[in-house]
């Protein structure tokens, strides 16, 4: 029973750990209707700028203060990000408006390539740190009720509510504000959308800028956990069951999603893996999602698909 | 015309589609400040493709001006983005509807008013669309993907009413409404015409009701601009009447006995 | 005025429904055949063959198998990597557990086992969509990963996991020499195409692409969508695993399943719509880009940095290499979003037209 | 004509690899800098080479070894990877040049006598497997005393994370102990369920069969799990600095196989130091030189060398070997201590000495324990029990042989 | 010009449809008889193309049904209706975008193309045999609807009213017995309407195909349409001859307004 808890927690946190990666996709879908394949290589962008500049700020500096080099390297990451979200509208998307989404698909790609190229280019293909004082010895609780105890990862923890905290807060943009209402109306026709005065382009930075903060926050809980290297970018791979399951436009979506999938996934690894020579997981979320599917096409909390004559 | 003050000029523009596809061939045309202008002509004509060139919403259909140029009030516009021109109080609405398909049609409305900032003047505004399509109101809450055809003509005509415009671009707002409703449409255009001085330039179809409600009218055939005239004048010219008012001869023919041949247009010739 | 088809009329419609109906195209392709089959390989050297030619050819079978499905029925897949395992893997088991089975009915054999899974996976197409029926190819994808690396016995029981074939014959002729199975991919290659190509122009193709762009409307039409997406998994599913079985044993000769990764799925979708989707031509075009560019870059980029004095390390070429490589992927799109086949098509036109411009 | 002997250098500095792949990489560059800067080359003949970026791909990996294969004087491919290895396993045979795959590829390759062109040499995940449970073994207090006692392999699901698994299962057959088989999926960045399963079944021992970012990713989770460190003992793939650095602390205790010593103090490392970074023509940082995986390289370009130097001994001083040539000089080395010595490789490796039937010419290796800042050795040399081995090389030979219709080789063959 | 009217064809049964709190069609009933043009208007949203829907098999109602030719349905299969010769345009175009003008006609009539498709890939004999003589088929239909000019060119660039013709054109290779047209002359100048009337009366006339054809322009209707349906917001508010529907209160008071 505390190793069922224990697999359950460990999902859940898991999941919340896609979610902050499904997260950017989902921003960036739902306010230009492009499935961002840059995401994956934007947390690795990202989690390379911080971890890096958290690196060399003391060395040039001298500051000795582990707190304030990463709140300077955290803010240094960011502004780059955003430069990147300028470049990206300012020399791809503004010459694609009303394209398909396989066009912008492959736009996204070749960002994506981009942007790896230039990120080990610029700071190094080895192994990096990040190491934003999380713990990383795990808590027990229930020792009472269970002989042991149940095993917490506190870092999972903390980003975990990190995770929620930005959802909770993008959700309530997109629904409360009128740039949020811009933000979908763009996703669904970008012609429309001009000929009513919405700016395109500044839209579309402000998008990508958030999506870079969010790729910049998931690089460093990752990278945190994981040490920033280029496998970071494959996380992507993980979070797109999440994604789907929840449904591109959902915010709340990649929360669910994410908790879903990493519960599900845990869940059968433990406990089915064994039986058929382990090693599952992948593909089950994969199953997994797509039985959700087959339920709700459009996934949890996705909009409607809509095809009317 | 040249008394009046010009809002708008378009000077012999080309526009191709695609980098090889030459569709206007120096189209030239004037909309006089607080006046309704109509633009007619058969299919593939280029009404529509005047209109993006305007709005600059050429783009993203991947055609682009090569020739000639556009002012707004003395202003050259060809490099501005549509945003820009809805700042400057343009705004086209858009031929096939192209309303937000997952947005609620309220949603549609208010994002309409995206270059508002003023909570009471959106209000209003909303007040005012409603009241202008009260269907509109009963369907607020529905998506607008699941309204009918027509639901979403008005839909996309009151979203443009929403920023409060200096000049519209109508795309064939008559197009799939109900013949009260055109009537009512073509009522609020003059409407606004003449009480918020709104200058109209509009792409229409039923020539009918574009000549009976403009001031002035240019015909165009494949890219080119073959007559322009005062309304009146157009309304009574032969051809026209024959080939756009199907009251050639004087009689309103009936569309049972339409001649199976037709007389070629003497533009053509 | 070189490309002009004007005086070129056509007085019946079956010559006006061939597959080039302009006399200059037809001139071009079957010098182009003449020069692939006899010319290419008096010239190419063994490199070229090996590294470059004949992945060429298998890859771009494969992107044609995807593009029916991606490119002609609108279904994205993103397991073609997987189907591609089920022909080598499918094909691997019946060369070597049938005694004296020859080359080709193995290749056939495992394109088949292919449309079986294709079909398989190709049943949520029936209820789910667009981005998130990649989701399902996706599954595919992984459970082939896992199914080949888990389950010994599609792997003969090697203890590594990997498989290995040799002694391949056609007609009693040995595919050992890089010429012969340059042949042997170049045939084979031509033959589905031609097939391919008459089944898009066809009514299968037009169901399949009546279906990608209104699915409503076809099937108001007395299209049946299950018939059509079913058909486009299976016949896509075909020709990818006769491909993957080409992968594994003309090229590779040996593999494990990371031969037919999640990558190489992704790598095939992108030629597609590189290339251009629902266009023949475009899967070759974007599997050239695809697979060539890279290597062209990666020995490019040092003569080039040489001669400006600069040694560059391997390291920095691959990495200048992926930033121009997605460089060229945005500018390519942005000058014709539809793909190569597109552009080249915009290109025709104009010659059409020239000298004068429009 | 300039008498050059060329060296293929395939390589990944990129990719999900590249921490591992760059170390090795330069090894081997910079020990070719360093003896044709201080030999001259081999009696004489320069050594050159070329990088080829193959990213870890198989593909990737067939094109450089096509673009490579046909340069004049190409001496000797190391592909670096199982999958490429597997992938040239059939074309180096048909294109006459050995396949160096030292402490990877193919384990039943040792078997010369039906792999005529690999060279595994100094070990294979068999003799890792083997030498692993023997070290255990003896830190219980005797092989006997594994009974009953839980081992899991958590391992890169791939060929590479797989080979393992036939000997410790021979093995866990013999001593009785319990094997679980916990695969983690490439390229092990999620490694949560893995590790929930072994705080569940709390083996005593857990063998870690990873490469690149698996295994600092392992590290991470067995701390976040409470696994302690000194249980696990990793293959020496998983035993290099990039693997337990970034983990710092939380790695203490770790314990990992190696072939070979690392630091900078060896005399060939020194040298290296000498020749060429004092120069400025370093490939990479001069405070990689000496690590694990570089040290690794330097072993591997050294045996290739050897190789061709043993290889002139037979065929002409001073010539240019053909890939035949060096397959021979591969096949008949015998590099006793005294040599090593010579070399300047005292104390960094074991002596090691091939013939036609043994392709890999040495079977022992010794654990490493990572201290919190670098690795210390906690064993002796072991040697992998032949006894065990010998029977599943034949066997697996054997099959191989079956299977692609081919025969052992003869003893004519042998001299060739 | 004399043409014989004759039994129903198509019996609509009290259908009741609605979509969550909208109710777009409640108890409607009318019947269509062969070889008529009978005409359904009604205000935007009245429930005109979700009745087209309904038989089409795309909406299915929650009430009532719908007799063909005698066999009646709870709810139709879009593939079945088009096999029973219901063909249809549609108001929101939904043509193959990505295809030739030639290429959507011809897909009009893959209901009859027989060949499998290992004959299709060939290309052999029958094959070929067949997709020429289709091809004959819609070549009259596109020298019918004249748009020669633009067979080759991918539907996505034409203008609206040629799309809207290449759309008929597709309904009509279908050869249907029943066609049904959406507002088939929505954005079309008067010309462009007389030639489009022309199609719809020349297939009627010669082909004796039944046509049920919604659209706002009150001249045409009341000048080709045989009956009349008026709908208001769901309801079926009027039925008859254009001069009974004409003259109809009810019917002025919703639709027609003052001005016809
Ligand atoms: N995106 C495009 N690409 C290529 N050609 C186009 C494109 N859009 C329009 N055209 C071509 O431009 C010409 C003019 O089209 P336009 O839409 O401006 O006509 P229109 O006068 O608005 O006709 P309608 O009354 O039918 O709307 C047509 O021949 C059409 O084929
Ligand atoms: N799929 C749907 N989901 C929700 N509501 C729908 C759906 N289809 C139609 N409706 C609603 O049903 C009503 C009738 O729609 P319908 O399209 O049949 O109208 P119409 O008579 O064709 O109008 P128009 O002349 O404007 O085309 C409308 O109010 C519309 O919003
Ligand atoms: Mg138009
Ligand atoms: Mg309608």
């Amino acid at each position: 029973m505390a190793f069922f808890l224990e697999t359950l927690l460990g999902g859940l946190m898991a999941g919340m750990l896609y979610s902050l990666v499904a997260l950017g996709f989902v921003l960036i879908f739902k306010a230009s209707g492009v499935f961002n394949f840059a995401q994956g290589a934007m947390v690795l962008f990202a989690a390379l700028a911080m971890a890096r500049f958290s690196e060399w700020i003391p060395q040039w500096t001298g500051i000795s203060s582990l707190l304030l080099a990463n709140v300077a390297a955290f803010v240094i990451a960011g502004a780059i990000m955003f430069v990147v979200a300028w470049l990206i509208e300012f020399l791809v998307l503004r010459h694609l408006v009303n394209q398909e989404g396989a066009t912008l698909l492959m736009a996204t790609l070749g960002i994506a390539y981009f942007l790896e190229g230039l990120g080990q280019t610029l700071f190094g293909s080895s192994i990096y740190k990040i190491d934003i004082g999380m713990p990383k010895e795990p808590i027990f609780v229930l020792e009472s009720a269970f002989q042991g105890g149940v095993l917490i990862n506190k870092e999972d923890l903390y980003a975990a509510l990190i995770a929620a905290v930005l959802v909770a807060a993008l959700s309530v943009f997109f629904q409360k504000t009128a740039t949020g209402r811009a933000l979908r109306a763009v996703a669904d026709d970008h012609q429309a959308a001009q000929s009513i005065g919405i700016p395109l382009n500044r839209i579309w930075v402000i998008v990508w800028c958030v999506a870079g903060v969010v790729a910049l926050v998931a690089g460093m809980i990752w990278g945190s956990k994981l040490g920033v290297q280029f496998s970071l970018a494959t996380v992507a791979l993980r979070a797109l069951p999440v994604v789907i399951l929840g449904g591109l436009t959902s915010v709340p979506g990649a929360i669910i999603g994410g908790l879903i999938i990493g519960v599900g996934e845990k869940l059968s690894e433990v406990y089915l893996g064994p039986f058929v020579g382990g090693g599952i997981e992948i593909w089950f979320a994969y199953v997994l999602a797509l039985g959700f599917l087959l339920f709700r096409p459009q996934g949890l909390f996705g909009e409607k698909i809509i095809d009317r004559v | 015309m040249d008394t009046q003050k010009i809002v708008l000029s378009v000077n012999g523009i080309e526009v191709i589609y695609n980098h090889v596809i030459l569709v206007l061939k120096g189209v030239s045309l004037q909309v006089p400040q607080g006046k309704i202008v109509a633009i007619l002509g058969g299919n593939g004509a280029g009404k529509t493709t005047t209109l993006r060139a305007i709005s600059n919403l050429l783009q993203g259909e991947r055609g682009a001006v090569t020739k000639g140029s556009i002012e707004l009030r003395g202003e050259r516009i060809e490099n501005l983005s549509p945003a820009d021109l809805v700042q400057r109080g343009v705004v086209q609405v858009m031929e096939g509807r192209h309303c937000f398909a997952h947005l609620t049609i309220e949603e549609n409305l208010l994002t309409g008013a995206y270059t508002r900032k003023s909570k009471a003047e959106v209000a209003a505004n909303l007040e005012k669309v409603y009241a202008y399509f009260p269907r509109l109101k009963t369907r607020r809450t529905s998506q607008a993907a699941y309204t009918s055809g027509g639901e979403q003509q008005m839909c996309a005509i009151g979203r443009a009413l929403m920023a409060s415009p200096s000049m519209v671009l109508l795309d064939e707002p008559s197009m799939g409404l109900a013949p009260q409703i055109v009537e009512e449409v073509f009522n609020i255009v003059q409407d606004l015409n003449q009480k918020e001085k709104v200058t109209f330039l509009l792409a229409e179809q039923n020539t009918n009701m574009a000549l009976k409600y403009s001031d002035y009218g240019y015909i165009m055939e494949s890219g080119r601009v073959v007559m322009d005239g005062a309304a009146a004048d157009l309304a009574s010219n032969e051809d026209v009447k024959e080939f756009y008012l199907g009251v050639g001869g004087g009689e309103r023919k009936s569309f049972k006995d339409v001649k199976s041949y037709k007389r070629r247009k003497r533009w053509l010739a | 005025m070189l490309y002009r088809e004007n005086g070129q009329f056509k007085t019946t419609y079956r010559a006006d429904q061939q597959i080039f109906p302009i006399l200059q195209d037809r001139i071009v392709v079957g010098l182009f055949l003449v020069f692939a089959f006899a010319a290419v390989p008096l010239l190419a050297s063994d490199y070229l063959f090996r590294a470059i030619l004949i992945p060429f050819l298998i890859i771009s079978l494969a992107a044609l198998g995807v593009n029916i499905l991606v490119g002609y029925c609108g279904q994205i897949s993103l397991g073609s990597g997987a189907f591609m395992a089920v022909g080598a893997y499918g094909a691997y088991n019946f060369f070597v557990r049938v005694p004296n089975m020859p080359l080709i009915p193995a290749l056939i054999l495992g394109g088949l086992c292919a449309t079986f899974f294709g079909i398989l996976f190709g049943l949520p197409s029936l209820r789910v969509k667009g981005l998130y029926l990649a989701v399902a190819t996706l599954a595919a994808q992984f459970f082939s990963d896992w199914m080949f690396l888990r389950i010994k016995w599609f792997t003969n029981d090697s203890p590594s996991g990997s498989v290995s074939v040799a002694d391949l014959q056609v007609f009693g002729l040995p595919i050992d020499s890089a010429q012969s199975k340059y042949w042997l991919c170049l045939s084979i290659l031509v033959v589905i195409a031609l097939l391919a190509k008459n089944l898009v122009r066809g009514a299968i193709g037009r169901e399949w692409m009546a279906i990608r762009d209104m699915d409503v409307a076809a099937a108001v039409i007395g299209i049946r969508p299950m018939y059509a997406k079913l058909s486009a998994f299976a016949v896509s599913s075909f020709i990818i695993g006769v491909a993957g079985a080409l992968w594994g044993f003309v090229h590779l000769g040996s593999w494990e399943p990371a031969a037919f990764s999640v990558e190489f799925s992704f790598r095939l979708l992108f030629m597609v719509i590189i290339g251009g989707l629902g266009s023949i031509l475009g899967g070759f075009l974007g599997a050239a880009f695809i697979t060539i560019l890279p290597i062209v870059l990666s020995q490019a980029l040092p003569a080039l940095t040489r001669l400006f004095g600069y040694e560059m390390g391997t390291a920095g070429v691959s990495h200048a290499e992926l930033m121009i490589f997605g460089g060229l992927i945005v500018w390519f799109l942005i000058v014709e979003p539809h793909g190569l086949a597109k552009l080249w098509a915009v290109a025709k036109q104009k010659l059409r037209l020239w000298p004068f411009p429009h | 004509q300039a008498k050059e002997q060329f060296f293929p250098l395939l390589s990944y500095r990129t990719g999900p690899y590249a921490p591992n792949g760059v170390p090795w990489a330069n090894g081997k560059q910079d020990y070719l800098k360093m003896v044709n800067a201080r030999d001259g080359g081999i009696n004489g003949v320069k050594l050159t080479y070329e990088e080829c970026e193959t990213g870890y791909a198989t593909d990737r990996g067939v094109e450089c070894y096509e673009r490579l294969k046909s340069r004049p004087g190409v001496a000797i491919f190391d592909p670096q990877a199982t999958g490429i290895t597997f992938a040239l396993t059939e074309k180096v045979a048909a294109d006459k040049v050995p396949l160096i795959t030292l402490g990877y590829g193919l384990s039943v390759a040792q078997d010369g006598q039906a792999f005529k062109w690999n060279f595994p040499l100094m070990g294979s995940y068999w003799t890792a497997a083997d030498i692993l449970i023997q070290h255990i073994g003896k830190k219980e207090g005797g092989l006997d005393k594994l009974k009953g006692k839980k081992i899991a392999l958590v391992y890169h699901d791939s060929p590479f994370g797989k080979e393992p698994i036939p000997l410790l299962q021979e093995r866990a057959k013999m001593q009785g102990f319990d094997l679980q088989l916990i695969p983690v999926t490439a390229p092990g960045v999620e490694q949560k369920s893995a590790w929930l399963q072994v705080r569940q079944s709390r083996p005593d021992y857990v063998l870690l069969w990873g490469w690149g970012v698996m295994n600092s990713t392992a590290l991470k989770e067995a701390q976040a799990t409470g696994y302690p460190r000194d249980k696990m003992y990793g293959v020496w793939w998983a035993g290099a600095e990039p693997d337990v650095k970034d983990v710092g602390e939380g790695a203490k205790g770790y314990n990992a196989l190696t072939l070979n010593t690392s630091g900078q103090q060896p005399k060939v490392i020194q040298d290296i130091l000498k020749y060429v970074h004092a120069k400025g023509q370093g490939t990479g940082p001069k405070d990689e030189v000496g690590s694990v995986l570089y040290t690794r390289g330097v072993i591997i370009q050294m045996l290739s060398n050897e190789a061709v130097r043993r290889a002139q001994e037979r065929f002409g001083k001073g010539k240019v070997m053909t890939g035949e040539q060096v397959r021979w000089g591969m096949e008949n080395l015998a590099l006793d201590q005294k040599r090593l010595d010579a070399l300047g490789f005292s104390g960094v490796m074991q002596p090691l000495s091939t013939s036609c039937a043994d392709h890999m010419g040495s079977t022992s290796a010794r654990v490493q324990t990572w201290d919190g800042s670098k690795w210390n050795f906690s064993s002796d040399f072991i040697q992998a029990d032949e006894q065990i081995l010998k029977p599943m090389i034949k066997a697996g030979a054997d099959k191989y042989l079956a299977d692609k219709k081919m025969t052992r080789r003869t003893a004519a063959d042998c001299q060739s | 010009m004399s043409k014989k009217i004759g039994d129903v064809i198509l019996d609509i049964n009290n259908i009741s449809l609605s979509f969550g709190g909208v109710k777009a069609l409640s108890d409607i009933s009318f019947n269509v008889r062969e070889h008529e043009i009978r005409a359904i208007i009604g205000p935007n949203g009245a429930g005109k193309s979700s009745m087209l829907n309904c038989i089409n098999g795309v909406y299915s109602p929650q009430q009532g049904s719908i007799t063909f030719r005698g066999q009646t349905f709870k709810h139709m299969n879009s593939h079945q209706v088009a096999v029973m010769g219901v063909a249809r345009t549609f108001q929101n175009l939904a043509l193959f975008k990505g295809m030739s003008v030639l290429d959507n006609i011809m897909s009009g009539r893959n209901l009859k193309i027989k060949s499998n498709l290992l004959l299709q890939a060939l290309r052999i004999g029958p094959a070929e045999k067949e997709e020429i003589k289709h091809r004959e088929a819609v070549e009259k239909i596109i020298d019918f609807l004249e748009i020669q000019a633009y067979r080759k060119t991918p539907v996505g660039q034409l203008p609206y009213g040629l799309q809207k013709r290449v759309d008929l054109g597709r309904a009509l290779a279908m050869e249907p017995q029943v066609l049904l047209l959406d507002e088939p002359m929505a954005g079309m100048n008067v010309e462009e309407k007389q030639d489009m009337c022309r199609f719809v009366l020349d297939v009627n006339d010669e082909f004796g195909t039944t046509v049920v054809l919604i659209e706002h322009d009150m001249g045409v209707v009341m000048d080709i349409s045989d009956r009349v349906v008026v709908l208001d917001y769901g309801k079926k508010i009027g039925d008859g001859t254009p001069d009974e529907v004409r003259n109809n209160e009810d019917v002025i008071k919703a639709y027609l307004g003052t001005s016809h």
